[in-house]
């Protein structure tokens, strides 16, 4: 139950970053709706984010691996 | 009105609290990217600009969670 | 009690907020002292800050009425 | 010194982090405003504007909490 | 597995937040250092400079620490 | 205890700050290794980032003292 408590609160923060820095490189000056190219940049930097997430983790985690073979 | 337990007390003061980190955030968001020079009113281009970006945000917001699974 | 609380944690976070952002807007390089213009900008900073405050709150409550009118 | 209770403990701590999470926040800014090439040292210049900037930061602190009512 | 204690999930949960934080952090680092425009897909290049990101930003955090007494 | 404590935090958040304000000041675009020079920039950095601490916690607690005085 904690272990799903955890999971919970970081897709959270995960979901916020990403949702702030999708809104600061894809809108400009904030107009009456989303426009066509406003709605595929989200969607795309959505995905980016997530694939630069995924790489990040694995950087991460190799560099914990090496660290500690070399201990 | 009925006392609140602690529990519910805190639970209260949980939810307030998040409804307000919400509206600092928007502000620290939109007052970057609507306001250039602090001037002697809020002209309407200003204030538009404010009320579109909560609003554009949370159109993103929706965009993003909506794109999920489940 | 509870709501008081919040009223003062709320109100501090406001005005910390507003400190940092009009700090950052009126203030070049810190010099002797506050000059004339410097002082000028951060008490019309401070205004339009709490202007900008309500406009982004009415904007969110009308939009949270219009969401649950949708539901 | 006569030992804290728990609640002296918490407060005592609370206060004290209250005043470094100041200083913290000073650095923040002042470095950003103050350095803008780390060099050999910190020439008499970049003291002073680090100096200054705490100063010119709590005046506009001062400046708007005496703007308010109360 | 036995079961944890009230305590031993608390430090559980404190070790795997620490380790997220971190994760967290190294991607709002990052994603500004290596990410300029989303594109269709993630490009070897954009790839290398995240994972470089991550492995420079732990040297200097290295760096930092070794350098210090103790 | 409780002073330890606080000592041990304040100088993990000290060292947090400093390694992300030197990273984004030394560390261009990523690259395979810290070359000579950014080396040399990170420890320049870092003593540079002590002595602007030490600067700004003299600066505050000397004001702390002036307005004291003026009360």
């Amino acid at each position: 139950q904690v272990k799903v408590q955890i999971a919970v609160a970081n897709a959270q923060e995960l979901l916020q970053r990403m949702t702030d820095k999708c809104f600061r490189k894809c809108i400009g000056k904030p107009g009456g709706s989303l426009d066509n190219s406003e709605q595929k940049c989200i969607a795309m930097c959505m995905d980016r984010y997530m694939d630069a997430w995924n790489t990040v983790s694995r950087a991460y985690n190799s560099r914990l691996q090496r660290e500690r073979a070399n201990m | 009105m009925a006392e609140l337990g602690e529990t519910g007390e805190a639970e209260l003061q949980c939810l307030v609290e998040a409804e307000q980190q919400k509206a600092h955030h928007f502000i620290e968001l939109c007052w970057d990217k609507c306001v250039e020079k602090p001037g002697n009113r809020l002209d309407s281009r200003t204030e538009n600009c404010l009320s579109s970006c909560v609003d554009r945000f949370i159109d993103t917001t929706l965009a993003i969670t909506s794109g999920l699974p489940g």
